[in-house]
């Protein structure tokens, strides 16, 4: 078989945003891998100068459509962390639920209608329709579920509106908790189905592994997404989230103007299966149980395997879910009106968007009006690690050819889940 | 009628209002019913040369985004703007208040000359090509999105609201987010989305544009008896409705 | 619980079309197209010459039109619709055989039996101001005896736009009738009258004590026709116009038609003239 | 629509508790809409507990009108060969604790819906209502009842109540009334001195409902609008009128409506709904083509007023189409919606 491709690969499909593929090698020899990423930069960070602290939040979650409640609650976090605002249990817990509602979502967006058309040979999801039109039909149900959490909690599907500086601007009734506890425990055995699904077609992701340092937030409480530190695989230290910038370490790479992330080695990833490596230990009976389904053990390192975290991810937060509920139900939902009056200040807001550990960072005057911020997305700490990956597959699987290849090299992007709309600030390479 | 072929095609925007028509769930089924979809990349993988719907999602923020734009115009018979980047411009607009250069450079620094951030004052799609249809909104509302797809089809005007959110705030029977002293832009604000912010408690922050004829100026003096500045109605206004354009 | 059909009105749901089929369409100009229309049930529509009907369209809407055949010609109604709205540009597709929606005639009309009986009628028509005009002129032409002197003047933009041109011919061979027509802007071949509908007025000769004036048009010309009338001695109360605004409901209900505190669809939309002209928003 | 009342009518005393059972009982048996809290205001909703019901509220934020006139509302279903079929979806409910003010706006509703032709869909939801009417406990902020002559009401209701001291007097106006109070036929008939109290409520209301004072006999309103038409105040006040239909949506006696058809996604057939609508917005007046005939702020604004003073009550026999619930004044962010001070106004600079 002929050792030589050029795959160039111009906006890569089902994924958020534009990114493009970049592989060239002659007998054997590669001479050229990249990752690129051509999407249009939206400076969000010059932008929000000069508005409001309460509009931060409307501002930011148009950062990203398929991650706007985390988008938000980190600017949210951040805004409270800036006025030194405290917020209640109540809206602590409401926020957990609100935040989930997003993981089951975009993970089930992610597996279902982005992913599975690859493991099932298809374009895309459209065929799925008749070809698999049970298991299509199971993936809305959950998905609509993760739509129907961020309805009813953020008060649309996107772009959430209730989350303010202080707690919510509108609180669920009893009932609608109730309710939305009713609709988590039926869709626990259609997570089943979609997990068996994936785990039947597990297989056909490539065997391909390449030791990395993942990075994601840590609670010594429970698997969380929300609250605690940053943890890394590398080392047993955590760092405060004000401190992210020391985790992140942007730097230009000497063969590329990329702005790429470091930590304790030249890359590192983020996400699901980073979270699952460092918090496996709090897993969820359900979730444990679903990870067992598919082998997947702490240090697991094939970045295919980011696909299958995300569907153990999905049982964890419904099973969270539930019992958050239950909490929220045994003490009554109290009515409260946030507070929350601009101070001069700085804060920062971190939480686990489904892709991956986000850092939003914000200083204001004494008006309320923001004077610098700075944002720092999970894809934009995944694009190193691609980088990397790339560089490992192409060389092992040279040798099946361009089609496979660029069909892998796509795969390897989506496992990623990018989501380069988010982008805040990116540089990237030449174009395609 | 023969389905009309459609491509989706998407600018610089952050992608809800595509996921708002994955979140017509079941509902994508009656959709494909009516037209055949023949490239969306953020779902499918496949491309296509020819189409006879466009819909555009996201703002105009580069030259080489209104050749883009250009060219999909003149393959499409029939244009639609899908959410507020591509009918107003939206959050985008929001840079437009500074230089470019100065933009580049506050989110850069050193590598703001590198050519692939060069960026343009955010135009909405209309202000480049000929829009024939508008779905509003940021998000756009999945209901209207189909309600207007099945106008298209049948070749019909869409009813689009040109009225103020307040109509269907009252509607929703929601007590007025002036009565909380919230600078709330319900009364200049095109409605169609069945005001659902302050359905949820929230102000009115402007996403589906203009109301037809606003009365801004009433808007400025109103609010200086709630207490507020200009400047907080300013600050708001242009979060979805341009930077310099309304600051006169 | 169950669902109750209570209301003794519902026997008549004043909402609910009636089905009707379409058995002539065909192009009038490049905007108007001429439609006729049948009730299915077959029992004539039972309208007054000047009376609306609301026509829906399945998948469209509903939308007021104007009948523009007389009671007088049978069973089947006629209408023009110009291409402005959904509705009438679904209109603009139907052929014979389709099916549509009829609810009405609504309205006032044109006082055929009552003020204009024994009288010259003068008719001034600027464009399709003429389709609801036309009904009057039919019921006329067949009722010769029973009327005076018959003029009818017509304006249009230009020579393409003129509405039932083979028929006007007709009309100006009728007994006792006078037809004038002319356009505001001629092209090539039109060697008729070229000017505004005012200055057909000057030709003709009227006597006002015995006239009775209908006028039907855009808005715009109302006030040069009245004025102009007004002129020649004719008295407010010896004018008849056809307003047009937009009749939701037909039924004097939805209010979107009103003009002060009449409603279009029920006072109108024929308005004696005298009744509207101290009415600011009327003309 | 309504009998005279052959014998006289059931007038019975009724405590809170009583009057908790006696709703508890309803709720059983049948749908009831009653007044709740929502929030810091109040709102008529679907009772599931006699405890919710507030007698005690002083205006709520929409009319009683949404129950008759939904803000969206079937009209008829269809297919493509122009099947059209009446949508009738109501079912007998009871609406309990309407102020008089708003029963005076539902009697002008049926009025108007039922005049030349019946309006059936409304009249659907209309005759499945049994109306309770209660004497209002507590003045709204805005409310000028008491000048409009609304501020009681002794005829056209189902039920009246009035809280006299620390309990209710009940009465029956109708048959339908007579039978709703079947439940409480062994509850006290209600003494003289409750009546006598019943009375004094009715003198303090008339006299208590009155947050604006309007200068002049509401059946003097016609004339005085009849000579103001080219008055200043209208292009002062639509100078600030950001045409948003408030004051038009929460009003009990706007009722005009918009009519729009959606097709469903078969492209076969679909569905016609009305919808609230209001003469204050931009292109209420627009006809097809586009021209509008009511294009001016001003224009919109006088039009109103005059709708309400002088047009709708030609239609109404002279009765003034503003019940003085004060809804309009409370939803205008403008502050120029106060009918009183328009009227007063036109009074003064005649």
């Amino acid at each position: 078989m002929t050792k030589s491709v050029d795959i160039g690969v111009h906006h890569v499909t089902r994924v958020e945003g534009h990114g493009n593929i970049r592989v060239r090698a002659r007998d054997g020899v590669v001479e050229q891998v990249e990752w690129q990423v051509p999407e249009a930069p939206r400076f969000f960070e010059a932008m929000v100068r000069g508005q409001s602290w309460e509009d931060i939040q409307t501002i930011v979650s148009r950062i990203c459509g398929i991650c706007s409640v985390t988008h938000s609650m980190a600017a949210i976090k951040a805004v409270e962390d800036a006025m030194g605002v405290e917020v209640s249990e109540q809206t602590d817990r409401l926020r957990m639920l609100l935040h989930y509602g997003e993981q089951i979502e975009s993970h089930v967006l992610h597996v279902g209608y982005l992913v599975a058309p690859d493991l099932l040979g298809q374009k895309s999801v459209v065929p799925l329709v008749a070809s698999h039109p049970e298991q299509v039909k199971t993936i809305i149900r959950a998905h609509r579920l993760g739509n129907h959490i961020m309805e009813v909690l953020g008060g649309r599907m996107t772009h959430p509106v209730t989350i303010k500086p202080g707690g919510f601007s509108k609180l669920p009734t009893e009932e609608t908790l109730r309710d939305l506890k009713q609709r988590l425990e039926a869709v626990v055995p259609d997570l089943q189905v979609i997990a068996e699904l994936v785990a039947s077609l597990a297989d056909r992701l490539p065997k391909f592994q390449r030791e990395t340092e993942y990075v994601a937030l840590t609670h010594p409480d429970h698997y969380t997404f929300y609250h605690g530190r940053i943890a890394s695989t590398d080392t047993k230290e955590t760092v405060d989230v004000h401190e992210f910038e020391s985790v992140v370490n942007e730097y230009v790479h000497p063969q590329s103007t990329a702005k790429w992330t470091r930590w304790h080695r030249e890359s590192y990833a983020v996400g699901a299966l980073a979270r699952f490596n460092i918090n496996a230990g709090q897993l969820l009976p359900l979730a444990a149980k679903t990870a067992r389904l598919f082998g997947l053990q702490r240090g697991a390192c094939n970045p295919f395997l980011n696909n299958v975290a995300q569907v153990v991810e999905t049982v964890q937060v419904v099973e969270h879910s539930i019992q958050l509920i239950d909490e929220l139900l045994t003490r009554g939902i109290r009515p409260e009106t946030p507070r929350a009056t601009p101070r001069a200040g700085e804060g920062v807001g971190c939480v686990e968007a489904p892709r991956g550990i986000l850092f939003h960072r914000y200083a204001f005057d004494e008006n309320g009006r923001c004077t610098r911020a700075n944002i720092c997305i999970p894809t934009g700490q995944n694009h190193a690690n691609i980088q990397k990956d790339f560089e490992a597959f192409v060389p092992q699987f040279l040798e099946h050819g361009q089609d496979q290849l660029r069909l892998w090299m796509e795969m390897l992007v989506r496992a990623y889940d990018p989501c380069i709309s988010c982008s805040t600030h990116y540089l990237q390479v030449e174009f395609v | 009628m023969s389905k009309p072929k459609v491509a989706i095609f998407d600018f610089a925007c952050c992608e809800g209002c595509q996921l708002q028509v994955v979140n017509l769930e079941e509902e994508i089924l009656d959709l494909l019913s009516v037209v055949q979809p023949v490239e969306w990349r953020e779902a499918m993988s496949e491309k296509s040369d020819t189409f006879d719907v466009a819909i555009i999602e996201g703002s105009i923020t580069r030259r080489e985004d209104e050749e883009r734009v250009r060219a999909i115009r003149e393959r499409a018979k029939v244009l639609v703007a899908l959410g507020a980047c591509a009918t107003v411009g939206g959050i985008n607009k929001l840079k437009n208040r500074f230089a470019m250069e100065e933009v580049r450079r506050c989110v850069y620094d050193a590598a703001a000359d590198m050519p692939h951030l060069d960026t343009y004052p955010t135009k909405a799609v209309g202000e480049v090509v000929k829009v024939d249809y508008q779905v509003h909104g940021c998000p756009i509302s999945k209901k209207e999105f189909g309600y207007i797809l099945r106008c298209l089809v049948t070749g019909k005007e869409p009813f689009v609201p040109t009225y103020p959110v307040c109509v269907e705030c009252k509607m929703q029977e929601n007590v007025c987010r002036y009565e909380f002293n919230e600078v709330c832009l319900g009364p200049v604000t095109r409605a169609g989305c069945g005001a659902k912010c302050p359905s949820a408690g929230f102000w009115c922050f402007g996403c589906r544009g203009l109301a037809e004829d606003p009365n801004v100026q009433a808007a400025r003096e109103v609010m200086a008896e709630y207490g507020k500045t200009p400047e907080d109605l300013q600050g708001r206004l242009q979060l979805f409705n341009g930077g310099k354009e309304q600051a006169s | 619980m169950m669902k109750t059909r209570v209301c003794a009105c519902q026997t008549k749901d004043v909402y609910l079309p009636e089905r009707a089929r379409v058995v002539a369409s065909e192009p009038m100009t490049a905007t108007e197209r001429f439609l006729a229309f049948e009730l299915e049930s077959g029992r004539p529509l039972g309208h007054q010459p000047g009376q609306f009907v609301e026509v829906s369209v399945p998948g469209v809407g509903e939308a007021p039109i104007s009948i523009s055949s007389s009671p007088t010609r049978g069973a089947a109604f006629e209408m023009v619709v110009r291409k402005v709205g959904n509705v009438s540009r679904a209109m603009h597709e139907l052929k014979p055989g389709d099916p549509v929606g009829i609810r009405g005639p609504f309205g006032t009309s044109f006082p055929v039996g009552g003020a204009m009986k024994g009288q010259d009628v003068l008719f001034v028509c600027g464009g399709i101001g003429l389709v609801p005009v036309r009904s009057a002129i039919q019921y006329v032409l067949d009722h010769r005896k029973d009327y005076g002197h018959a003029t009818i003047l017509f304006g249009t933009r230009t020579p393409a736009e003129r509405l039932f041109v083979a028929e006007a011919a007709e009309w100006a061979r009728a007994p006792r009738a006078t037809y004038m027509e002319t356009v505001d802007r001629g092209d090539g071949q039109w060697t008729g009258s070229v000017g505004v509908i005012t200055t057909l007025l000057p030709k003709v000769t009227i006597q006002p004590a015995k006239t009775v004036a209908v006028i039907c048009g855009p808005p715009i010309m109302y006030k040069f026709v009245i004025l102009e009338l007004r002129r020649m001695g004719l008295s407010d109360d010896r004018m008849y116009v056809s307003l047009e605004r937009h009749m939701k409901c037909g039924v004097g209900k939805c209010g979107h038609c009103q003009i002060n505190g009449l409603y279009v669809c029920q006072d109108g939309p024929v308005f004696r003239f005298a009744d509207v002209a101290q009415i600011r928003e009327a003309i | 629509m309504r009998k005279k009342p052959t014998r006289k009518p059931t007038i019975r005393k009724l405590t809170d508790s009583a009057l908790r059972t006696w709703v508890a009982g309803l709720i059983r048996r049948q749908r009831v809409i009653g007044v709740q809290a929502d929030g810091e205001r109040f709102a008529f909703k679907p009772l599931t507990r006699a405890e919710d019901l507030r007698l005690d509220y002083d205006v709520t934020k929409i009319p009683p009108k949404k129950l008759f006139q939904p803000a969206a509302e079937p009209l008829l279903e269809y297919d493509q060969a122009a099947n059209y079929r009446s949508i009738f979806e109501t079912e007998p409910f009871v609406l309990f604790g309407v102020h008089p003010y708003d029963m005076v706006a539902i009697l002008q509703m049926d009025q108007v819906f039922s005049e030349k032709h019946c309006d059936a869909h409304y009249f659907a939801r209309r005759q499945n209502a049994t109306i309770v009417v209660c004497d209002v406990q507590k003045a709204s902020p805005n409310v000028f009842a008491g000048c409009m002559g609304t501020a009681t009401i002794r005829k056209g209701y189902d039920v009246l109540m009035t809280r006299v001291g620390g309990h209710y007097v009940v009465e029956a106006g109708s048959p339908k009334g007579e039978a709703l109070m079947e439940g409480l036929k062994n509850r006290p008939e209600a003494d003289e001195a409750s009546l006598h109290r019943r009375e004094q409520v009715w003198e303090d209301n008339a006299k208590f409902l009155v947050r604006h004072t309007l200068r002049m006999k509401p059946a003097e309103i016609p004339a005085l609008l009849q000579r103001s038409e080219d008055h200043p105040v209208w292009e002062e006040k639509a100078a600030r009128c950001f045409s948003c239909g408030s004051c038009n949506l929460v009003c009990p006696t706007c009722y005009c409506f918009d009519v729009r058809d959606d097709v469903k996604w078969d492209l076969q057939g679909g569905m016609r709904r009305r919808y609230w609508d209001g003469c204050m917005l931009l292109n209420f007046a627009n006809v097809a083509g586009g021209h509008n005939f009511r294009k001016n702020r001003a224009d919109r604004y006088r039009h109103r007023y005059y709708r309400k003073g002088l047009y709708v009550p030609a239609k109404l026999g002279g009765e003034i189409s503003c019940v003085g619930c004060g809804r309009c004044i409370t939803a205008c962010v403008s502050k120029i919606a106060n009918p009183v001070e328009i009227y007063n106004r036109l009074l003064e600079e005649r």
